[in-house]
């Protein structure tokens, strides 16, 4: 019943929205506003739901292909969709504040209900088709809201590259979803996947048991998850969604949708855990990207896009850990708990406050420097902001992992499971990543809030309004205490179990935390422009310039030269050389019509010798 | 009443209408026109009131002479064509007497009775002399009639042409008469089929004369490579004469063969195969040579003129898919039930050119060019009209079309298949270029045309009738249907 | 001893001439002439059939019922021709083959 | 009599209605309108009885041996389409303004021939009617068509002498169908009757493969399967709005239809002799992959649309060559999809060419400014058409993708697994040009002198309609699979 009415409402208030917002007006706001309410006070009852998987509505039901709505409501979706709601619910208010002046906002808030339908239908999905329908309408929801401001080009573009990227991803994803269909016969619904790969046909040691199978479909399912979560090598689409409004990049791309790659790995760790060749790549691919993303936001200034590489890094992070997870599974260690805990969503669950407070945060700067992003035009903002100050400096601190406050007990959980994976290198990277984020975080809040105003903007900045306000102060509560049991327990975080003498995690986190700060607060403080410069961080490792010259050649210059192929030879040979043919005959035989009766007589009489030297010659030796 | 009473009185009408404007010069060309029609339109009556079997005829007559179901259809239907085509020369009368000498049109009107009465004769033949003679009334006749708008360079020229070819043709055709006599000692169609059945009788002396003798009907036919002719009479003969050689001679040549190759292809025949190979090669040069030069033809008359002779390629084909016993109707009922279809649609086709001509205009595709602005009505009967001859569906075209398909692909004949379909796929291009003529806005200035309501309603009618056979074909083949127990008895 | 291939022989050879000569000849009426001489191959040869082909000891006379249609025919046919010819000749000044060209295509 | 007799009727009545004089608009409307409304009736009321197989059934024979009749009957399939046919032939009409009769007339007959195709179960009369568009489609194009009268020519002679050319090859696979399954000495060209003596004494499947690829030939050059495909894309982009709607919308379907309604059950082994199906699945592939990347180079919007529609038809045959009953339903529900969405596009493109007078993508730019709902409008034909789930042809594909994947042997992939990959890349690409599209013609600021606004609510009407059919189906595909329940 909740379920239906947290998955439904916003749908209804979407369609409500997007079809008539010009006949709603204002109304449109309330609506998205009050239906993101009403599903909040709803998920507070469905904490508490019992674990069921039901069918809610038919959707495709043909032979093996029994495709639903169905809801799987376990600890994971539960917590999970504490925090979509939750969330959602803030970003909504925040918003109000936000979008005030927007003409458009009725589409914003249309998009925004239509997000959290989707976003929902994740969480709640019980079987892998229907968490690829809303994989794909979130997808749509993030295309229409980056593209908000679709005069600006920027935007424009940017909706459209997430949307494409995706849609590489969706292509594993489906192939992934496909190769499981067909292996089990036709159920794709998780548990009895589960199940399958469990003591089912699937099962290592069934007869005909392909491991190749195993590791090909698990990473088809991953590459959703690469898109979805921007892994390395798709992660390019995530800076650039920032061009969309600043609440939705928290919501969207920082708190939620982005995580739902984690959410749906750790949906199918079965699956990975099956394979583990999957398993390796999975967290080497979470760990690159980590790293990358890591490097590059040290040298970014556009505020949101540090946040934006910092995302990036925190969802290596947690794909490394669904990875190490399965690997230590897979070496046997499986640590032992009465609740199911996992580091990646503990991870994903302390990161979706600290993360959206944060782009909250610098929306709320944004919203008061006058749309000024560049960190370096910023500065002193401490004094005219100070509740924004320090609930970022919460934010910061959380994500640079700083005890007690909740991040440092998710990475440490993350580092932990790299550590148990028994892989040295995800670990030395993961706890360099851990460096890199200390540092530029330090850098971000140094550079933004502390020294003198660089600029009019930051000089003229007044803190923003309480309906901005009071959701940062929410956030940042629960920034510093969502780790804790008193909250992790009630809102069904799936805190992994504290597994103690991993001292060395612990060491190093903490070192990490000091080195990187140190080293931030040491090149920047009072500094007005960059001291560093690296070209290839900035730049961004240059994969925008390499994937535009890829698609440029293998795209654009592809369907050049297949076009003219086409031309050519496809309608060449097939409809222009029968018809040059056809009337080349037709001026030859028109020859013969050339109206002299000598002609004809001659071809009437060479027509008779013809035909009796067939008859009476040629086709009696034929035989027949 | 014997039918043959019906056939001499047609003769003697023809003969006394010719006598009538011989020695009366002012008697007004409608009144004969009338006439001539009324004694068609009685015939036809008569025809089917008639006593219909062999046995009610004189018993002197009866070794030569047969009525039987096929023989009546095309009795009937030589009545008909001939109907409309005094009808069509009447419509067409103001215009042609403008090329006839003393601006006379008596023979049009009782020519077409002789011709008639030839092709009549002609269904009911049962040996090869009365073939010839009949043959022969109708083709001498037609001479006349072709060149009988003496005073158009185009009309002489093309009965020039058809005289010569046909006298050639006329000669191989009796040459090939004497040979098959030769080979098997007999000139009626019964005792052929008996001594061809005999392994003793030459197959060489057979293989001959029957390959001269099909290459003289071929002539009559239009069969490639004996066509040529074709293009250039139908252009140059006034238009209801050519409707009358695409229509009545076509169906006459093909009652022949009908009847010619259900001797040579008797059960046990020793040249059976060789003739049907011959038949399924010409058939589809046929198609072809009919079709493939009219892609560039820019004068509608022309063009009709090969459609002409496409369409004696399909029938030809259908000729030489023998003894299917999966339907009701033989061969030769199949050829029949075509040419019943394509009487309208060829008629109606010609009807245009003719209403065309004597509004003043030509020939051409260009000529056409905006006529549904100026004649909606006759605009769309030309578009039925064209349509049913590129052979699509729901129009009467498409049934002998699909006939023909039907036993090409039940024999397994599938070069000469292909071939057909080839044909008709050019000639889609060629028909929907009048058709699309028709629509252009260039022209538009032009005057509107106008018809009379006898003019409309005859084109109505048969117009209606090509739709009504496209989708309840039932009637036609009830019709044919006891003719092909006849020859299946046989 | 003159055999049924004698006669058909020279039927034969009479036909071809015949053929010939309308191909070849540009005369019209030379050329008509040449169909006439094709006629009368063809009447040869169904004589010639018809005294071989004995029915009761007797020449099987059929053919030769057919040989007189054939005169007949030749008559009527030589009758329209030529005044189709004479007509021509009066339009054209000329009875060559070539004059008449103009339907062509 | 049957009701599918007055649903077939209406439209060819109506057309003769205006060219006798009737006021054009208000009798096309009207006689859509109502068609709609008896199709609508038709299928509420089959899929209250249970959907179970022809229903609705009546016959009239017109010729014995061979046996024709005039024989109506519709199942699932017959009715989904011939609510696709009612719909777009509704909007098309609808959309017509200010243009003279024959835009009537021939909608009408292109959507009464489709009606007819889709309502008979006589192969004589399925093929009949197929042709009855013919030269409505070829007039309307060469005379009426949007390029100058040179071209719109050449491209109408192109796209009518594939269209007969292939119906001929067409043609000869039915009778040869007809004559291998008639049974007994009677020729019957009864579908019913075809697929009682299919089932009884089924062909071998050597010979099955035979028949089968010359129907694939001639369905397939009416379907625009590579690579007979090159008369579609002109055509569509030339021909005046109601006719691209109506003939790559409803007309199109018509071949698919044919394979899998006679085709396949006939011939039910065909698909799975190796070499039909590797043909198949090359020239699909052909469908997808080449003219995907024809597409993406397309550079105005008309010339998009007309390419995507080719290669969608690609997803189509897929399901046909998957020949399972998840597939070939999908096949189905995605033919229904393909005719709503590519409908609306079309109709929408001809709306912005007429008040804009150009589609080339770098001269057009951020039109959804003053357009919102149009752009809105425009979003769902374009979503739906990348296969976004919610509209109707997200359905389709999935099924037809699942349906291949049925007999899947863990480890094991078959060709057609493979081709299914490359499908699923071709849906990327399909993503990539419509977003390009979108991004150029309603993104962006504004380009100086060319903006749209808003069409008035009533000329918005039938585009409503049909998005709401996309949104409705797309998100309860099962209303439609419900009407097939026993179909295949």
């Amino acid at each position: 019943m909740h379920a239906s009415i947290i998955l439904l409402l916003p749908f209804f208030s979407a369609l409500l929205i997007l079809l008539g917002h010009r006949q709603l007006k204002g109304a449109a706001v309330l609506i998205s506003v009050g239906s993101s309410i009403i599903s909040f006070v709803a998920c507070l009852f469905f904490l508490a739901a019992d674990d069921d998987n039901k069918l809610l509505l038919p959707f495709i039901e043909v032979g093996q292909l029994q495709a639903g709505i169905d809801v799987l409501i376990d600890k994971q979706s539960r917590g999970m969709m504490f925090i979509v709601s939750f969330i959602g619910m803030l970003v909504h208010i925040f918003s109000l504040g936000y979008m005030k002046d927007d003409d458009a906002k009725p589409r914003f808030f249309g998009a925004l209900s239509l997000f959290m339908f989707s976003m929902t239908g994740i969480v709640l999905a019980g079987n892998l088709i229907m968490m690829f329908i809303f994989w794909e309408l979130v997808g749509l929801s993030s295309y229409l809201l980056i593209g908000h401001w679709y005069q600006k080009a920027s935007a424009a573009e940017a909706c459209k590259k997430a949307f494409l990227t995706n849609r590489i991803g969706d292509f594993g994803f489906m192939i992934g979803i496909l190769l499981l269909f067909g292996a089990n016969g036709g159920n794709v619904n998780l548990d009895d996947l589960a199940t399958a790969f469990s003591s089912g046909p699937l099962r290592p040691d069934a007869p005909g048991y392909s491991a190749g199978f195993t590791t090909a479909a698990a990473l088809c399912i991953f590459l959703g998850a690469v898109g979805k979560s921007a892994q390395f090598p798709l992660h390019v689409w995530l800076p650039d969604a920032m061009e969309g409004p600043t609440p939705v990049s928290a919501l969207i791309h920082a708190a939620t949708m982005v995580a739902a790659g984690v959410y749906m790995l750790v949906r199918v760790s079965f699956l990975i855990t099956a394979s583990p060749l999957a398993a390796e790549i999975i967290a080497g691919i979470g760990c690159v990207t980590a790293l990358l993303a890591a490097l590059m936001a040290t040298q970014q200034n556009d505020i949101k896009r540090v946040l934006a590489y910092s995302t990036l890094s925190q969802l290596g992070y947690m794909v490394m850990a669904v990875g190490a997870v399965a690997m230590a599974a897979q070496h046997g260690h499986v640590p032992h708990a009465a609740e199911p805990g996992h580091p990646a969503m503990f991870h994903l669950y302390t990161h979706a406050f600290f993360k959206a407070m944060l782009f909250l945060g610098s929306g709320a700067v944004i919203y008061a420097c006058h749309h000024e992003q560049d960190i370096w035009k910023m500065g002193g903002l401490r004094k005219h902001m100070p509740v924004t100050f320090w609930t970022f400096a919460i934010g910061t601190v959380a994500l640079m992992g700083l005890p007690p406050l909740s991040g440092f007990w998710s990475k440490e959980a993350v580092l932990g499971a790299a550590y148990d994976s028994g892989s040295n290198i995800l670990f030395h990277a993961g706890t360099l990543t851990a460096v890199l984020t200390s540092f530029y975080m330090t850098r971000l809040l140094i550079v933004a809030f502390l020294g003198k105003p660089r600029t009019d903007s930051a000089h003229h900045a007044t803190e923003a309004p309480m309906v901005m306000i009071l959701p940062l102060a929410i956030l940042a509560l629960f920034s510093i205490f969502s780790a804790f049991d008193i909250l992790s327990t009630p809102l069904q975080a799936m805190k992994p179990p504290h597994v103690e003498g991993h001292q060395t995690v612990l060491f190093a986190s903490l070192i990490a935390l000091i080195v990187g700060a140190g080293g931030a607060i040491y090149l920047y403080r009072g500094k007005d422009k960059d001291p560093v410069s690296i070209k290839l961080f900035a730049n961004k490792f240059y994969f925008d310039e390499i994937y535009a010259v890829i698609v440029r050649v293998c795209q654009d210059r592809l369907a050049w030269i297949v076009t003219g192929l086409e031309r050519v030879f496809v309608d060449g040979l097939v409809a222009r050389l029968p018809a040059a043919i056809v009337a080349r005959l037709g001026a030859a035989t028109r020859m013969l019509q050339g109206g002299h009766l000598q002609g004809y007589t001659f071809l009437l009489g060479g027509g008779v010798i013809a035909v009796v030297y067939l008859v009476v010659f040629v086709l009696p030796r034929l035989g027949h | 009443m014997s039918v043959f009473t019906i056939e001499a009185g047609l003769a003697l009408l023809g003969l006394v209408l010719l006598l009538v404007e011989a020695f009366k010069p002012d008697i007004s060309r409608r009144t004969l026109g009338l006439t001539a029609i009324a004694g068609t339109a009685l015939a036809l009556v008569l025809l089917v009131f008639a006593k219909h079997d062999t046995a009610s005829l004189p018993s002197f007559m009866q070794p030569w002479h047969q009525l039987d179901t096929l023989a009546l259809f095309y009795k009937g239907f030589a009545l008909v064509i001939t109907l409309l085509v005094l009808w069509l020369t009447l419509e067409c009368a103001p215009y042609l007497t403008r090329f006839t000498v003393d601006g006379k049109l008596a023979e049009m009107f009782s020519l077409p009775l002789i011709v008639c009465v030839g092709m009549m004769w002609m269904a009911s033949a049962r040996d090869l002399v009365t073939v010839f003679v009949a043959l022969e009334l109708v083709t001498v006749s037609f001479y006349v009639l072709v060149a009988f708008a003496r005073k158009s360079a185009f009309s002489l020229e093309a009965g020039v042409k058809y005289l010569i070819l046909g006298a050639l043709s006329t000669g191989i055709l009796v040459y090939g008469i004497a040979w098959i006599y030769g080979a098997t000692g007999t000139m009626s169609f019964d005792g052929i089929a008996k001594a061809l059945a005999n392994p003793a009788t030459s197959k060489t002396a057979a293989l001959f004369g029957a390959a001269m003798l099909l290459c003289g009907l071929g002539f009559k036919v239009a069969a490639a490579p004996f066509h040529m002719w074709v293009p250039d009479v139908y252009q140059g003969a006034p238009t209801p004469v050519t409707a009358f050689l695409s229509v009545g001679s076509k169906a006459a040549g093909f009652v022949v063969l009908t009847r010619a190759l259900d001797a040579f292809l008797v059960e046990g025949s020793i040249i059976a195969t060789e003739i049907q190979a011959l038949l399924l090669v010409v058939g589809s040069l046929t198609a072809l040579l009919g079709s493939l030069p009219a892609i560039f033809q820019t004068s509608v008359k022309r063009l009709l003129a090969y459609s002409s002779i496409s369409h004696a390629g399909y029938l030809l084909l259908a000729l030489a898919c023998r003894d299917s016993a999966r339907f009701d109707l033989s061969s030769g009922g199949i050829v029949a039930f075509y040419l019943a279809t394509y009487l309208p649609l060829t008629v109606l086709g010609f009807l245009g050119l003719g209403l065309m001509r004597a509004n003043g205009l030509g020939e051409d595709i260009k000529d056409f060019a905006g006529l549904a602005k100026r004649n909606p009505l006759l605009a769309l009967l030309m578009t039925i009209s064209f349509a049913s001859l590129a052979g699509l569906p729901l129009t009467a075209g498409f049934i002998g079309k699909l006939f023909v398909f039907l036993g090409l692909a039940d024999h397994g004949y599938w070069g000469a298949l292909s071939c057909a379909v080839i044909a008709a796929a050019a000639g889609f291009y060629y028909y929907f270029k009048t058709i699309l003529a028709m629509y252009t806005s260039e022209g538009t200035d032009s005057p509107a045309l106008t018809l009379s309501t006898a003019t409309k309603s005859v084109a109505g009618v048969l117009a209606l009738t090509i739709l009504i056979l496209g989708v309840y074909p039932k009637p036609l083949q009830k019709v044919l249907t006891p003719a092909s127990e006849a020859v299946a008895v046989k | 001893m003159i055999t049924l291939g004698h006669y058909l022989v020279v039927s034969g050879m009479l036909f071809a001439l015949g053929l010939a000569g309308v191909i070849a000849r540009r005369n019209i009426i030379i050329v008509y002439m040449c169909l006439e001489m094709m006629l009368s191959a063809a009447n040869l040869a169904l004589v010639g059939f018809s005294r071989f082909h004995l029915v009761n000891g007797l020449p099987d006379y059929t053919a030769q019922s057919l040989v007189f249609f054939t005169i007949t025919v030749a008559a009527a046919e030589v009758a329209v021709g030529l005044a189709i010819i004479v007509a021509l000749f009066r339009s054209k000044q000329s009875v060559d083959v070539e004059s008449v060209t103009k339907l062509q295509g | 009599m049957s009701v599918l007799e007055i649903i077939i009727a209406l439209p060819l009545l109506a057309a003769l209605a205006i060219w006798l004089g009737a006021p054009a608009r208000a009798a096309s409307l009207g006689a859509t309108f109502l068609n709609l409304i008896l199709v609508l009736v038709a299928t509420v009321q089959y899929s209250g009885k249970a959907a179970n197989g022809l229903a609705f059934t009546y016959s009239r024979p017109i010729l014995d041996n061979p046996s024709l009749s005039f024989a109506v009957g519709a199942d699932g399939i017959s009715l989904i389409l011939a609510l696709l046919t009612t719909l777009v032939m509704l909007s098309a009409v609808w959309q017509i303004e200010d243009r003279p009769n024959i835009f009537y007339i021939s909608s009408l007959l292109i959507g009464g021939g489709a009606l007819g195709a889709f309502l008979t179960t006589d192969v004589f009369f399925i093929y009949a009617f197929h042709e009855l568009a013919l030269i409505p489609t070829f007039l309307m194009i060469a005379l009426h068509g949007r390029a100058d009268a040179a071209q719109r020519k050449a491209v109408a002679w192109k796209a009518t002498i594939y269209l007969g050319a292939g119906s001929l090859v067409l043609l000869v696979g039915l009778v040869w169908a007809v004559l291998e399954f008639s049974g007994g000495s009677k020729l019957t060209f009864d579908l019913e009757a075809l697929r009682n003596q299919a089932t009884l004494t089924p062909l071998p499947a050597a010979k099955q493969a035979q028949i089968f690829f010359v129907l694939l030939l001639g369905f397939g050059s009416l379907v625009s399967l590579f690579p007979f495909h090159s008369w579609a894309a002109p055509a569509y982009a030339t021909a005046p709005t109601p006719v691209a709607m109506l003939h790559s919308g409803v007309l199109k379907k018509f071949g698919l239809y044919g394979l899998i309604r006679i085709a396949m059950p006939l011939l039910p082994q065909a698909v799975h002799v190796e070499w039909v199906q590797n043909a198949l699945l090359l020239m699909l592939l052909g469908n997808i992959l080449v003219m995907g990347l024809v597409t993406i180079h397309a550079n105005r919007l008309d010339d998009t649309l007309a390419n995507s529609s080719v290669m969608h038809m690609g997803y189509i045959f897929l399901g046909i060559a998957a020949g399972t009953e998840i597939a070939l339903k999908g096949a189905v529900i995605l033919m229904f999809a393909h005719g709503v969405s590519i409908a609306l596009l079309f109709g929408l493109c001809g709306r912005m060419r007429n008040q804009l007078g150009t589609l080339e993508y770098n001269k057009l730019g951020g039109l959804a400014a003053h357009a919102p709902a149009f752009t809105v409008l425009f979003a769902f034909g374009a979503f739906a058409s990348i296969g976004l789930p919610g509209l109707t042809n997200f359905a389709g594909e999935v099924m037809i993708f699942a349906g291949s994947f049925t007999s899947f042997k863990a480890g094991v992939l078959s060709n057609l697994h493979w081709t299914v990959f490359l499908a699923l890349w071709g849906v990327v690409m399909s993503a990539v040009y419509m977003l390009r599209a979108y991004r150029s013609i309603f993104h962006g600021s504004a380009t100086t002198g060319l903006f749209m606004i808003d069409p008035a609510v009533s000329q918005r009407v039938p585009f409503i309609l049909l998005a709401a059919t996309l949104l409705v189906t797309g998100c309860c595909p099962w209303l439609l699979l419900n009407l097939m329940k026993s179909a295949l």
